[in-house]
């Protein structure tokens, strides 16, 4: 990276070495960066010719005594670690992130998208049932809630996105989630040519609507298509 | 050093100018591969007149564009579609900026179009000099560094469930067309197949005596809706000819659109 | 929580709240031991009640100036970051960083100084058809997510940048971004369409509604471009 010459090897490293608070300033960076404590070697090793490791180091420490951090020696080597005082305030953040499940994440797509939805609609949607657990799960992260009752025979419940649905995945509104032709123009979408796809056999019924099938459903949602 | 800014400064068109003739065989000879559409094309035509986008000379450009796809042309390059549109609509620039205006005031005029033109490319350029810019910034994991090791905490677990946009939407586009993907043979239920029509009137053919109309030979369970019907209709159409062919029938028919009739001819004498 | 009589309820908060210079020392604790960037709302919720995060970030912001690791604005959110003028130190440290391909960089910068844009917008910047791909590696990387709809006939969708795309470029808001102001200036950020031609939403492929849409595609699924 330096772009010296080779020749004056002493003068050069004497000239490279950046005065100790420049020094301090790359330990501090280093150490910060690293994943793992690092020995005053490691960091001598890092930093240009003729610094000086440990006085740079002593000084950090120095800096960051009193502080909300600490430079603490572990062993041999050296890292940034929260003051022990304050270890109270790092306990709220004690959470494991998890993925949610394919079925959850489908549930929770076709809520969004058709929402107020049964879960009569949606088994019939994703074609496969839908375990108590998924909703469950869904209701508990806020994402979804129950919504009016459906006006047919059992008067089903319904489901519905929540505020803090919008607000995880920074939408505005449901209206604003994207349309099938936008998630094929930003690529979310296979684009392979869809075999036996009908186009303008106007006169034939066999374009089965999703709505329609779906308002079906809806009012009879014992019907079944065998 | 950024990948990004490299890729975009080493575009093909720093090449010096020497005359116009000179220009234009030189920037013939570089294939359609390195551009990403007419725009882009023709803002590397744009930078080889040398002066401010703004005080292009728009009919040079349309000149030196269609004289490039013509050369395209003689070698044999195929050019996109888009390629074609554009240099349709220069062909049109060019001529009305080499015509009088005409009467009619309520079309845009020439120097408008050849403006919108130079605008275009000037807003191209912008963006590409910007891209490039960002890609040279300080970035994240590459020269700015974020704490290396979170400090883990361990008191208090609890589960945080997380999915992202692209996820929520990828499932949801691939249950809305995963019907699109069905084998064909689902929703066509409704086929009378050839085969059991080839079973069907070769049975009763071989039974009947004399000549009989073909939709005798529809099953029953095919007669309800008309495209059943239909189906039924062609299957048991295609299949006597197969029966003819094999010598186990006749068919015959009287005149266009008369009822077509069939025997069997091992009955038939 | 609290064991005073209701009374005294603005005293106890007083109360309560530690000393300013001990809410800055909690706030770079808190941001220190985290590797994403925290809103300020996020680190007051983790402060005891009654501080004041936002002074305390100002505090330490100014604490941090000049240093090798500084405290950052990304949008409505801070973060600890090591000093650019120090990357040279931190090869070892350095992610193989994608190569995005020529149309995704130029996208990305057509979104963040046009946006919110929509994709019939982008198109008409570059000349060409956003490719399948581009605009998925952009919102995959999380720099684009999907913005409001646009008001206009078709209710296109906008895309925008996020908060990583402004911590990934340093940059402490889209407003920031270099020349903005010069080329808005320049007329270069408007929205023009070519003289004499019909407005550019009417000849639009995008105008469906998402719902409108839906039903089309179930009714013809195959009318989108291939």
């Amino acid at each position: 990276m330096s772009g010296g010459s080779g020749t004056a090897g002493a003068q050069q490293a004497l000239f490279d070495a950046p005065p100790l608070p420049e020094q301090e300033r790359m330990a501090e960076a280093i150490l910060f960066a690293s994943a793992e404590p690092m020995t005053t070697a490691q960091i001598e090793a890092r930093l240009p010719k003729g610094s000086d490791a440990r006085a740079a180091l002593e000084r950090l420490e120095t800096r960051y005594e009193g502080r909300g951090v600490q430079l603490r020696r572990i062993g041999n080597a050296w890292a940034f670690r929260t003051a022990p005082d304050l270890g109270f305030l790092m306990h709220s953040e004690a959470e494991d992130t998890k993925k949610l499940s394919r079925a959850a994440i489908e549930t929770l797509a076709i809520v969004a998208y058709h929402q107020p939805v049964t879960r009569a609609e949606i088994e019939e949607i994703r074609g496969v049932s839908v375990s108590r657990g998924t909703l469950d799960t869904l209701l508990e992260l806020g994402w979804i809630r129950f919504g009016r009752r459906r006006d047919t025979p059992g008067r089903p419940v319904t489901f519905v996105t929540t505020e803090a649905f919008l607000d995880h995945f920074g939408l505005s509104s449901a209206r604003d989630l994207p349309g099938l032709s936008e998630f094929r123009a930003a690529g979310l979408l296979d684009n392979r040519h869809i075999p036996g796809a009908k186009s303008e056999e106007g006169d034939e019924d066999e374009t089965e609507d999703m709505f329609d099938e779906q308002e079906a459903q809806a009012a009879a949602p014992d019907a079944h298509h065998g | 050093m950024p990948d990004g800014a490299e890729r975009l400064r080493e575009a093909p068109f720093e090449a010096p100018v020497r005359d116009a003739a000179a220009l234009e065989s030189e920037v013939l000879e570089v294939s359609l591969g390195g551009y990403e559409g007419p725009l882009d094309l023709l803002l590397a035509m744009a930078r080889t007149q040398k002066v401010d986008l703004r005080r292009i000379s728009v009919l040079k450009l349309a000149e030196q564009y269609l004289a490039f796809v013509e050369r395209a042309d003689a070698l044999r390059l195929e050019l996109a579609a888009d390629y074609l549109v554009m240099a349709a609509w220069l062909a049109y620039l060019k001529s009305r900026l080499l015509l009088p205006p005409p009467e009619d005031a309520g079309e845009a005029s020439a120097e408008e179009l050849a403006a919108h033109l130079a605008f275009q490319l000037e807003r191209l350029e912008a963006m590409r000099k910007v891209a490039a810019e960002l890609m040279a910034r300080d970035r994240l994991g590459r020269d700015v560094f974020a704490r290396g090791a979170p400090e883990a905490r361990t008191v208090e677990r609890r589960t945080r469930w997380t999915a992202t946009l692209p996820e929520l939407l990828g499932a949801y586009a691939a249950i809305r067309t995963r019907d699109d993907y069905r084998p064909l043979q689902v929703d066509r239920s409704w086929i009378f197949p050839v085969e059991e029509a080839l079973t069907r009137i070769a049975g009763l053919a071989g039974r009947a005596m004399g000549w009989s109309r073909l939709s005798a030979f529809l099953p029953e369970r095919w007669r309800g809706t008309p495209h059943e019907r239909r189906s039924a209709v062609a299957s048991s159409f295609a299949a006597s000819l197969e029966l003819v062919k094999r010598g186990e029938v006749e068919i015959r028919q009287d005149g266009v659109f008369a009822p077509i009739w069939l025997r069997g001819r091992g009955a038939g004498g």
